[in-house]
């Protein structure tokens, strides 16, 4: 009977490491160019701790910030959790999770994502989620995204939604089975590529420029969230303006609304692209849907100035240790961007 | 809430730990709450139906076994007096008043049925015989709900009821009792169609754990899955890509989609029955067996013995036997022996019993013109195979070795086989005249070149999944084998390692190669619609 | 005996009370964007125009080809990888092709002038009586900016200015 | 018994009834032989055989059917 039970047990063992392996094997690695994006939220903890400043938002806070620019001119350490599609509700338990490690000064917040008020794209939903590690914060974010194909066992145990890659697996997969490779500086995808933009006409009409109550809602969660813990919330719009993620007045109307009543200072970059000095036809690598590298150092440095003066947040290039990790940071900044 | 959710599989494990846990004596209460929160679960406006189905029966079967213990009790006491006529007589009052309630309770249920069921498909065509007449007036058709798995709760209540008016089974006397018989959740959404002798004491018995019963109900569990998932829904994809456009699938496409979806049914059938007696099997209970390797058969009426078991004997039982035997058909035999002489009188009635069952087989799997031709082809076959009986013995006697012989037999199976999945096809076109057209596309278009070079992966399935498909097949078919002697899970029972690599190897198989979730849209057992 | 007869009456009341009651409170509930009923409503969503008919949700790959060059066109790539958006600009409207996978969908129609007309025979500038007598009142959402009717993910949005049509798009939300 | 023996003989000549005891379960005897027999007997000897007797025990032998005819007609 006790030999009985003893092969039970063994083979149990067995089948949960052969699905653990397999796991690793069938979930998305996010390495390829066209992909990388979905391993921008998992390659926070590294970098954990001694900022003050974070960026949360879409994927125009992290084509547009470089928190290496932001260091090397201003001394501010910034770190840009940012990933596609990220939803207002998914920021808001992305920061709840990050002042566990740390409390910055700022949290600048893209306002771009405030237009989706209900869960939207199950693949975007996996490159954001699937990047946290387990928290109260990774639950709560979870309930709030799932759209009515998911069910929450599928985050728990990925297999059980990525096993049908078995069959497409490449060499990538066997490759990074245990760990992707690094693909962002601090958080900033890189991208230095160029396409110009040549159509500027207005973006396609939407359905309903109403801000939901539910994009409202996790907005003043955030809000009461850093007043909470002593910390400046920046409202901004990424200068970018294109027939794909055209940002209509009526949604300038309700946030600059916002903002006021709430005083929280909030900045359109869009209408002052021209006085950062950005050129549409060789700052951006997707026809104006996004910076490239050039026009994003030429925004951070414009936006480096206004956190300094106006936010005061402090030059801490005399910290030794800091300054230590940031030199290696800008060693490989520079070795892509120039490589 | 579907045999291939998450929820499902919580829920199953609660039961099971509550079943064993909770005292014996309260067994089939667990059992009975399981099942009415089963039923809530899909469905909470669906309570009010099968709470009437079980109310209505017991009350009917209970009136029914007052009125013959007052005939005993009557016949006991005063039996000697009466003469002979007389007690035939009484006897004769008495069965009439139950066969009247037998009849009030029937006509209710069964109208229960057929309001929610067929009333849709009936104003439909009576829409377009009144269009066909040239009158303005189109009825509005009703959207009705169709309670979950009605049409199997429905007859395996009735069954009790007339096995209740033959004498065959005992009025049950505690209605909650009944209410578990009618909806014991396994068998809920497709069968099997049990019968109130052989299910009833094994549901309210007591059931000590014992290893072998849970071991066995679970790998029999694991073994639905395998079909249903790896199988079954890898396999649905392209018969939906096939049926949906028959436009440009045409000629071979209907004979591959015949056998893909003989595949696809037989994997998703007789893996949801696998399911479901696995369950009850893990709960001691032992279910009829639904399936006896039917591609193995080799004329349609052994197919018959072999598909879907329990269905046809409950139509064999409770409407093929009364049709044949009934008075009005007795008359109609005499007749038709005095008109047509006795060889060909004898067949008639039986005729007409097996068209008038296959009718309301084929009504009763669902409310369309397909189904019902489908339910009368197969009467065609095996009125046409009958007649052709005298003509096959002698061509039996004339080669006794060449029939004996495994080509023969091998020749047999695929005739039965492709002939019950061309009539089964049926199910998967719109509707009837375009299922006839693909018929006659198969010879008239027969496109084999364009299917081989690329044809086949326009219907949605990669090389990949047919490789899956076709080890799934390989599996299924040599696991039938085997077990034809001494059932697999025999074998491995003292065998642990073995059995842990095979189970352990399944299991994995269905996690990975399993057709769910958002990379596949886990599709329903074919049976929900019902 | 009549006892038992009374319960099975009564039980039969009660199930004919509930499976009527069954069809009065069919009714979807609105989304949370204050849609308040969505009835079904009698307006379609496709356009003719150089006698090729542009639904929404059709395949794209044959509308485009149907309609020969269009005068312009733009794709970009949705982040991380997902599906590519193209507008095809064209005289006198312009469409927006959805294509994720090997699928490719006509994602949004919008009508630039007069010279293209609804099914319903409205179109840019028309007045916005004239709209609600042409689409009838089953609009899903009326503002003093908007009219709009929807049947499932698929909608048709009048932009209103001062009473007059300026903008119809029909835009599928999933 | 004898009549019953007839009837029993002209569906199936080459089968010995009188020594056979199970009709139904070797399957020799089909629905169709069921149903002739009931129509059969029903015209003989006047007795209607229910539905609820067409059970395997009552047909398995030409016995056995004979004393089921019997039980039915004095019942």
């Amino acid at each position: 009977m006790k030999k009985r039970i003893l092969i039970t047990l063994a083979a149990i063992l067995v089948i949960c490491l052969l699905l653990a392996f397999l796991q690793t094997l069938v979930i998305p690695k996010y390495a390829d160019d066209k992909t990388k994006e979905g391993s921008l939220v998992s390659e926070y903890y590294a970098e954990a701790g001694g900022h003050d400043v974070l960026f949360v938002g879409d994927c125009e806070i992290y084509e547009s910030f470089v928190p290496a620019v932001l260091w090397e001119k201003y001394g501010i350490s910034s770190y840009v959790r940012g990933s596609p599609q990220q939803l207002v509700w998914q920021s808001y338990y992305l920061l709840e999770e990050m002042l566990e490690y740390e409390t910055p000064n700022a949290v600048v917040f893209n306002v771009f994502s405030l237009k989706y008020g209900e869960p939207q794209s199950e693949p975007y939903n996996r490159m954001t989620l699937d990047g946290m590690r387990w928290s109260s914060s990774k639950i709560d974010a979870i309930n709030a995204s799932m759209t009515d194909e998911e069910s929450f066992i599928e985050y728990v145990f990925p297999i059980l939604r990525f096993h049908s890659r078995i069959t497409q697996l490449t060499s990538q997969d066997f490759k990074y089975a245990f760990g992707s490779p690094k693909v962002s500086h601090s958080g900033y995808l890189m991208q230095t590529g160029v396409d110009p933009q040549t159509d500027f006409s207005k973006g396609r009409t939407e359905l309903d420029y109403e801000i939901s109550d539910n994009a409202w809602k996790y907005l003043d969660m955030m809000r009461a969230l850093c007043e909470e813990n002593g910390i400046e919330l920046i409202l901004v719009k990424a200068p970018t303006n294109t027939m794909k993620y055209w940002w209509h007045d009526e949604y300038e109307e309700q946030i600059s609304e916002y903002a006021e009543e709430n005083r929280l200072s909030y900045y359109n970059f869009i209408p002052l692209a021209g006085e950062i000095g950005i050129d549409w036809s060789t700052d951006t690598y997707d026809k104006g849907a996004h910076l490239n590298v050039y026009g994003a150092e030429k925004l951070t440095e414009y936006f480096g100035r206004i956190l300094s003066e106006d936010f005061g947040i402090e030059d801490r290039r005399t910290d030794a240790s800091l300054s230590e990790a940031w030199d290696v940071r800008l060693e490989s900044y520079y070795k892509e961007r120039n490589g | 809430m579907l045999f291939t959710s998450y929820e499902f599989l919580a829920f199953l494990a609660i039961v099971l730990a509550l079943y064993y846990i909770l005292p014996k004596k309260t067994q089939w209460a667990v059992l009975l709450a399981a099942s009415y929160a089963f039923y809530a679960l899909s469905g909470i406006e669906y309570l009010a139906f099968i709470a009437v189905t079980t109310i209505t029966s017991f009350a009917a079967a209970r009136l029914m076994g007052r009125v013959s213990d007052g005939e005993k009790r009557y016949l006991e006491g005063r039996g000697e007096e009466l003469s002979k006529e007389e007690k035939k007589a009484y006897k004769a009052k008495k069965k009439k008043r139950r066969f009247l309630i037998l009849c009030l309770a029937l006509a209710l249920n069964f109208g229960i049925l057929a309001v929610l069921k067929y009333t849709a498909f009936a104003v439909v065509n009576v829409n377009s015989l009144l269009h066909t007449f040239g009158a303005e007036t189109t009825l509005t058709v009703p959207s009705l709900i169709l309670p979950l798995g009605i049409s199997f709760y429905t007859f395996q209540t009735m069954g009790y009821l007339i096995d209740v008016y033959w004498a065959k089974a005992e009025a049950q006397k505690n209605i909650f009792k009944l209410a578990l018989f009618t909806s014991f959740f396994p068998q809920l959404i497709q069968g099997p169609i049990s019968r109130f002798s052989d299910l009833a004491p094994q549901l309210f018995g007591e059931h000590k754990f014992e290893r072998k019963n849970v071991t066995y109900g679970l790998q029999r569990i694991l073994w639905g899955y395998f079909k249903k998932l790896v199988i079954a829904d890898r396999v649905l994809i392209a018969v939906n890509a096939a049926a949906e456009s028959p436009e440009n699938f045409g000629g071979v496409y209907v004979f591959l989609l015949i056998i893909l979806y003989s595949v696809q049914i037989y994997a998703d059938f007789t893996g949801g029955i696998d399911i479901t007696i696995g369950i009850a099997e893990a709960m001691g209970i032992r279910l009829a067996e639904n399936f006896n390797r039917p591609f193995s058969s080799r004329s349609t009426k052994e197919y018959w013995n072999r598909w879907h078991i329990t269905m046809g004997s409950w139509f064999n039982d409770y409407v093929f036997n009364p049709v044949s035997v009934c008075r009005p058909m007795l008359a109609i035999s005499k007749k038709s022996r005095k008109w047509f002489g006795k060889k060909v009188g004898k067949r008639i009635p039986v005729y007409l019993a097996t068209v008038i069952t296959w009718f309301l087989t084929g009504l009763w799997h669902g409310a369309g013109w397909n189904f019902i031709v489908w339910g009368l082809l197969n009467a065609l076959v095996i009125i046409v195979s009958q007649e052709l009986e005298p003509l096959y013995s002698r061509f039996r006697k004339r080669f006794p070795r060449l029939c004996a012989s495994w080509g023969y037999g091998a020749f047999a199976s695929i005739r039965t086989f492709l002939l019950m999945g061309l009539i089964r096809s049926l199910d998967v076109y719109r509707n009837v005249p375009l299922t006839f057209k693909m018929w006659g596309s198969i010879f008239t278009k027969f496109n084999l070149p364009e299917l081989l070079s690329g044809g086949i992966s326009a219907l949605g399935l990669g090389l990949a999944d047919y490789i899956i498909i076709v080890c799934g097949c390989i599996i299924m078919f040599a696991v039938s084998s085997l077990g034809k002697e001494r059932s697999v899970r025999d074998r491995l029972y003292n065998r642990p390692v073995l059995s842990w690599c095979l189970c352990g190897a399944l299991f994995v198989a269905v996690i990975l190669f399993g057709a769910y979730s958002v990379g596949y849209d886990a599709s329903q057992f074919i049976y929900n619609q019902f | 005996m009549k006892r038992i007869f009374a319960l099975l009456l009564c039980f039969l009341m009660i199930f004919a009370v509930v499976s009527c009651s069954k069809d009065e409170n069919e009714e979807e509930n609105g989304g949370d964007k204050g849609i308040t009923t969505s009835q079904k409503s009698s307006v379609s969503f496709y356009v003719n125009y150089k006698s090729v008919k542009i639904e929404l949700g059709a395949d794209a790959k044959a509308v485009i080809s149907a309609l020969g060059t269009a005068k312009s066109s733009l794709s970009m790539g949705n982040c991380g990888g997902l599906g590519t958006l193209t507008k095809y600009v064209y005289d006198s409207l312009e469409i927006y092709v959805l294509a994720s996978g090997s699928t490719e969908t006509v994602d949004q129609i919008t009508l630039l002038d007069d010279a293209v007309q609804t099914p319903e025979k409205v179109s840019v500038g028309s007045a916005k009586d004239a709209v609600i007598s042409a689409c009838g009142n089953g609009y899903s959402k009326m503002t003093d900016t908007s009219i709009t009717y929807t049947s499932g993910s698929k909608n048709l949005k009048f932009t209103l200015r001062d009473g007059t049509v300026t903008g119809i798009d029909y835009l599928t939300v999933s | 018994m004898d009549k019953l023996l007839a009837i029993l003989n002209e569906l199936h000549e080459d089968v010995d009834f009188t020594a056979e005891t199970a009709l139904i379960d070797d399957g020799i005897l089909d629905s169709l032989d069921i149903v002739s027999i009931v129509t059969e007997v029903y015209s003989e000897f006047d007795v209607r055989i229910p539905p609820e007797e067409i059970v395997p025990e009552n047909f398995n032998s030409a016995q056995a059917l004979w004393e089921l005819i019997s039980r039915l007609d004095e019942a």
